[in-house]
């Protein structure tokens, strides 16, 4: 056991994969000899040289169009895009090549791919270095879609996804790469060091695809959130003291929809969260599924509270984060309907 | 600078549309033998002139001349004679199975036989091609069951794509075939990608990357030159460059640039043009561009110049766009025709021959057809479940999956 | 007024626009000297020269980033993606360019360009020529996204785009394009000539983005519905005898929440239909909003019918489009719940 | 064909790492003067050994020589000076005001300067740029007020663009400078569209797209060479090679080309490369492509050879990846050495001057500085309103965002 921070974990678990597996290879924009602008590829290509982990040209496109080539030929390429907001050159090699070759061949062919993306904002990235783009991959028959809370399920999601026979997007809060963010970014940095799940295992382990974790058991409303918003999540119920269940779902494609059920159908009421513009964002499947599984069960109409549908900004950043204080009021006012 | 005289949009036009007389006095046809062989292992920057000239072996006679002659045994061109037939019968018969009403949609590769045919048979299997929709001629020459291609083609319950995909998008992987796709370009990267991880594997595998003239205008198509020239790639990226992209003339894609190949040397890629209708020009060109990345120099970019003869697909009429005659004064001729007239010169073949041979094929493709029917057709007979729909997604079906299709109820 | 097809009524819009404004320019893939492989722009070169009118190369990113710069330039584009399938490529320059140009640069410069691209299935296109993205699109803060159900629409949405400040995507269902089509795939062909809404001003008119329209008024249940659905949920609601109110959506960004609010608090059920996969489609946003503004009035569980989570099939086409018969099963279970 | 050697995949690398002696001698710079000046109507073919040197004008002894000389005034000159020294300290003081906290990001412009502040005086009032995020000195030579751009970097109350983008994403329309983006290479396919429209328009203007030497790589660089060969736009592709992209070398991006310029190639654009660090040779370059565009002869690719003498940005620490020692080891020298010795040698300038001028753009900069701090920092002062933010999504604001803003309680 180590205490890692999230980019530690995440270089360990390449580490480990590449350790263990020789079809594993890394690469991307600066991935290579410096080891990536946020550091999870670093000391790889110094170990297992060039012809596995290597620095890539500015390309997308490129990026994921060789990853598929080489998936085909029988590789487990991981590929990292600098920036998620980066990843719309990609976008038609993935939606298109990737997530469709194993159904178009019948399984003549597979793309066994992992993309690694960070994603949302908190760093006054603007509206470049901020985005939250699950949504336009949770669309896409074929892809699976992780976003990992925390360094533990780091580590695991990308050693399951580089085991995984399908292509996996995982999207990295890098608000979250060295500590568990609650949203008050007027506060100190609390580092990984000192939350649980800040200690990771040293040996090789996987984290199920598809399976939620309840963050903080409750009885009066479900909130489901993944990524940074479960710390945002845990803080707001912890200051409005409203008893709320919050469900880190991890996995977006698969859904967990059991665990989800069981809880609202427990507390009558749900919320749903996350960073993203709230238009067809992934709280709107959320929030349907929701509603077509425990309408019954429903006391209160499920309130989604997510980033506002304009561009993420710059210097507004905190008043466009859905902080603990929106969802708390959330919280509140999901309990006082009758 | 004076200059303030008002600017205009240049389009590029087609020398000839319908109602014109076709002209290709423009388009020049080096002598058949005169360009250069240089050893495959060259430097790219020496040999720039390759991209400009246009390799031919047969000349109008049918003699084979020059350096890039001589690649083939009489026997193995007898095979590619067959195989460039074999495909044009098949085109035939498949056009009018989907006139029949008994498929959706075809494409055709009259006048481009040589391309595919003569190329595969420079590779080696386990060698991977990522093609577009206009190199059948790769499964024939490489003895893909022609029942299969046609269970394919008709959707039905042998389709071993179990009908997930429109006519003639085959994939074949034990026959060095990728999965085709409907999105223009995006293999052509790929194929790249494969190579490099043939060499990441230390593996003596190359890969062959496809795309239309029309479709290297498609940034897929930078993407591919990029990481082929950084990575020195053992991959070919062939350019069939048919003269037309739907109704639109190669010069759009091309723009003011002399040749497509040209767009090799801005990547220090070695380009080659080759008389895409000579068969063993083609083969030749392949062999020398497969031999340069098997040995560890990477790429080649080569431009099949060759002609379009029918329509774009079966939802086509080029009649609308280009000069019915256009196909006639095509100078580079029919492929089949110019190879027939190069064996009849070795007297390795014969009118008569040849007949009998159309015969044969005919009958071959015909058995293979009624043997396909047997499986059903788009329309009527066996057909895929569509339970199996819901298979191949993902590897495990998931929960969300599942429901739906018991919501389905297949 | 004259009876057109849709096709007909497209062309005669871009042919009146690009009459009263020289600003209007045209181009696409086999869009200009041939006027488009559904010969929507047919004629246009011929009248309004190459320049106005003209073939682009095989390229969609480059027709949309050109774009891009013709509307900050001043012109006004219309851009044709010759199948929606096709768009990928450009989805950066959509995404990260033409949607956030007005508000990264505060107006500073504008992107009135129209991007036009044929959608949906049943052709026997198979998975690259029957895709409904449209859930693509209306994620992105800062465009518009339209879909025309017939040709009265089909022409006043695009007049109405190309007056248009902003960016607006036109979805136009290609099986829509000779008649009104729904889903009785086994019936001969239903010609625009005897429909009502084939009847079109001869007159430039524009219809406005942002306002639905009822189809059929209905007191049982709510049907949501866009493009080639309005069509299927008239039949299945003549079918099942359901008194179903079909609410023309037509505009999707933005949504004209308030005709629905309205309908789903008089009926108390709704039914959301489209051709688009499942899961993060346009369905479960209209389903979040329905539930969130009417919950209280809603006597059943919003139910979607929509396009399974595979990619489109060839040869099942018909299993795979959401056609009258599992539009009416929904319309008749909706009414079943208590 | 009986290679059947392993494979291996090849990955460039720099000549010289962190602990490395750098090593430009294998860089080979032209003697000043000796690249010729052909009609800047020649056609692309006749000119293609320009893609393969460099335009050089100032010798080592800042002596002006050869065919590309006697663009400039000396009064013009002088400006160009105080143009780049306004930038350096600009660059020097924003850094500063950055570690200070007073924003949350900044780029400079170190080494690179005499590139843009040369090119602007080459364009006219209402040609528009496209530029990347190191052009600033297009801004700073069009006159544009210092003021206004800190009150960007600030996002403050009078930032033009009301805090939406990072520090120095500008937008400029009357300036000619088109909003800047972060995606890389997006604007460059613009440019050609702008040109295009201004072609359609039958107006004169023209329009210069810029790129790092990485971010050719990316697919919109090859969108922008097909539409620009093809609609002959009249707009100059401007690649900036600064020797860098973050972390990685320019031979990633290039891969087997010799020059970056050779790209042009492929598609008949004609391509020159230019010493980045010479300021009378951006200049000369950039009027002769401009001369091409308005007279309707199209595109003209440019390879300004430069270095990126600073980090790439305030995020970023280059010691982890290159010598420290490599920039001086750079051959081509620093663009406002250069030009003071040229004025200098020519009587015009002295070190006096040059000291005097320093303090003067120093307060000049400083003054600025306090000007745009009275309008808030990023953590301090006056700050846009969040309202703001609702604010052109869309031209008209939609009821959705109407509900939003009312939500957010703004
Ligand atoms: C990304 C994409 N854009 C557009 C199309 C539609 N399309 C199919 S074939 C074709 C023409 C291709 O021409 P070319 O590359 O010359 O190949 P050819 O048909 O001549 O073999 C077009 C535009 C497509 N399939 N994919
Ligand atoms: C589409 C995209 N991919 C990646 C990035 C991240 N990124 C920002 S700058 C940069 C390097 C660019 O290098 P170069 O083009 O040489 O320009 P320079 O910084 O040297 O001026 C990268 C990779 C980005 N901004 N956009
Ligand atoms: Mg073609
Ligand atoms: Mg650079």
């Amino acid at each position: 056991m180590a205490q890692l921070t999230m980019i530690e974990a995440i270089q360990n678990a390449h580490d480990l994969a590449m350790e263990r597996d020789d079809r594993v290879v890394v690469y991307g924009e600066d991935v290579g000899y410096f080891g990536g602008v946020f550091r999870c590829t670093a000391g790889l290509q110094q170990k297992y040289g060039t012809s596995r982990c290597f620095d890539a040209p500015i390309n997308e496109s490129g990026l994921i169009g060789t990853g598929i080539g080489m998936a085909a030929y029988g590789l487990r390429p991981v590929v990292e895009i600098q920036f998620a907001d980066y990843m719309y050159p990609a976008y038609d090699q993935i939606v298109s090549e990737a997530a469709r070759l194993r159904h178009r061949s019948a399984g003549d062919f597979t793309c066994p791919i992992v993309i690694r993306m960070p994603t949302g904002g908190g760093i006054y990235g603007g509206q470049t270095h901020s985005q939250s783009p699950e949504a336009l991959f949770t669309h896409v028959a074929g892809l699976k879609v992780v976003v990992p809370s925390n360094p533990q399920d780091a580590k695991g999601l990308l050693c399951a996804a580089i085991e995984d026979p399908d292509p996996v997007i995982i999207l990295e809060p890098k608000r979250l790469y060295n500590g568990p963010f609650d949203g008050h970014h007027d506060r100190p940095v609390v580092p990984w060091k000192k939350h649980e799940l800040g200690e990771v295992n040293d040996a090789y382990y996987t984290t199920e695809i598809g399976k939620a974790a309840i963050r903080r058991e409750g009885q009066d409303v479900t909130v489901l959130a993944y990524g940074t918003m479960v710390h945002v999540a845990l803080t707001a119920a912890q200051e409005t003291g409203v008893d709320a269940e919050v469900i880190d779902l991890r996995s977006l494609i698969p859904l967990d929809l059991e665990t989800i059920e069981v809880s609202v159908k427990k507390t009558g009421r749900c919320v749903v969260l996350h960073e993203a513009t709230k238009t067809s964002g992934f709280g709107a499947e959320l929030s349907a599924q929701v509603q077509e599984a425990c309408f019954y069960h429903l006391e209160a109409p499920i309130i989604r509270v997510t980033g506002w549908d304009t561009p993420y900004p710059h210097a507004q950043e905190w008043d466009y984060f859905p902080g603990p204080a929106r969802v708390g009021a959330a919280l509140k006012s999901v309990m006082k309907e009758h | 600078m004076s200059n303030s005289v008002p600017l205009t949009l240049h389009v590029p036009e087609p020398g000839c549309r319908p109602g014109d007389t076709p002209d290709f006095s423009g388009f020049e046809v080096p002598v058949a033998g005169e360009t250069r062989r240089p050893d495959p292992l060259t430097a790219p920057e020496d040999i720039r002139d390759l991209a400009f000239s246009i390799v031919r072996v047969l000349d109008d006679d049918g003699e084979a001349k020059g350096p890039w002659a001589g690649t083939f045994e009489k026997e193995a061109l007898l095979d590619g004679l067959r195989h460039m037939m074999t495909l044009r019968t098949f085109d035939d018969r498949m056009l009018r199975a989907q006139r029949q009403g008994k498929t959706s949609f075809y494409m055709q590769h009259l006048g481009e036989e040589a391309v595919a045919c003569a190329f595969r048979l420079a590779l080696r299997d386990g060698d991977m091609h990522f093609p577009t929709y206009r190199q059948a001629g790769l499964l024939i020459a490489g003895g893909y069951p022609l029942t299969t291609m046609m269970n394919q083609i008709y959707s039905n319950a042998a389709d071993p794509i179990k009908g997930r995909q429109m006519p003639i998008f085959y994939s074949a992987k034990d026959h060095g075939f990728f999965s085709l796709s409907g999105n223009l370009g995006t293999q052509f990267v790929q194929a790249v990608g494969w190579g490099m991880a043939s060499a990441i594997s230390g593996d003596t595998k190359i890969a062959a990357a496809w795309i239309g003239d029309g479709s290297t205008a498609e940034t897929d198509f930078h993407s591919a030159m990029v990481f082929a020239s950084t990575y020195k790639a053992p991959v070919i990226l062939n350019i069939v460059n048919n003269q037309w992209a739907i109704s639109t003339f190669q010069g759009i894609a091309r723009g003011n640039a002399t040749t497509f190949a040209a767009r090799g040397h801005g990547f220090g890629i070695p380009a080659i043009r080759v008389d895409g209708n000579d068969y063993l020009a083609v083969h030749a060109v392949a062999r020398w561009a497969a031999e340069r990345a098997r040995s560890g120099h990477g790429s080649t970019l080569i431009e099949h110049v060759t002609y379009r003869s029918g329509g774009h697909s079966t939802s086509d009429d080029p009649s609308a766009y280009r000069a019915k005659e256009e196909g006639h004064s095509w100078p580079l001729g029919d492929p089949i025709e110019r190879l027939k007239a190069h064996l009849i010169s070795i007297d390795a073949w014969s009118d008569d021959r040849h007949k009998q041979a159309e015969a044969e094929i005919q009958d071959e493709v015909r058995f293979a057809q009624k043997e396909a029917e047997a499986n059903g057709t788009l329309i009527s007979g066996p057909a895929p479940s569509p339970r199996d729909m819901f298979e191949d997604v993902y590897a495990e079906m998931p929960p969300h999956l599942r429901a739906q299709r018991q919501e389905a109820g297949f």
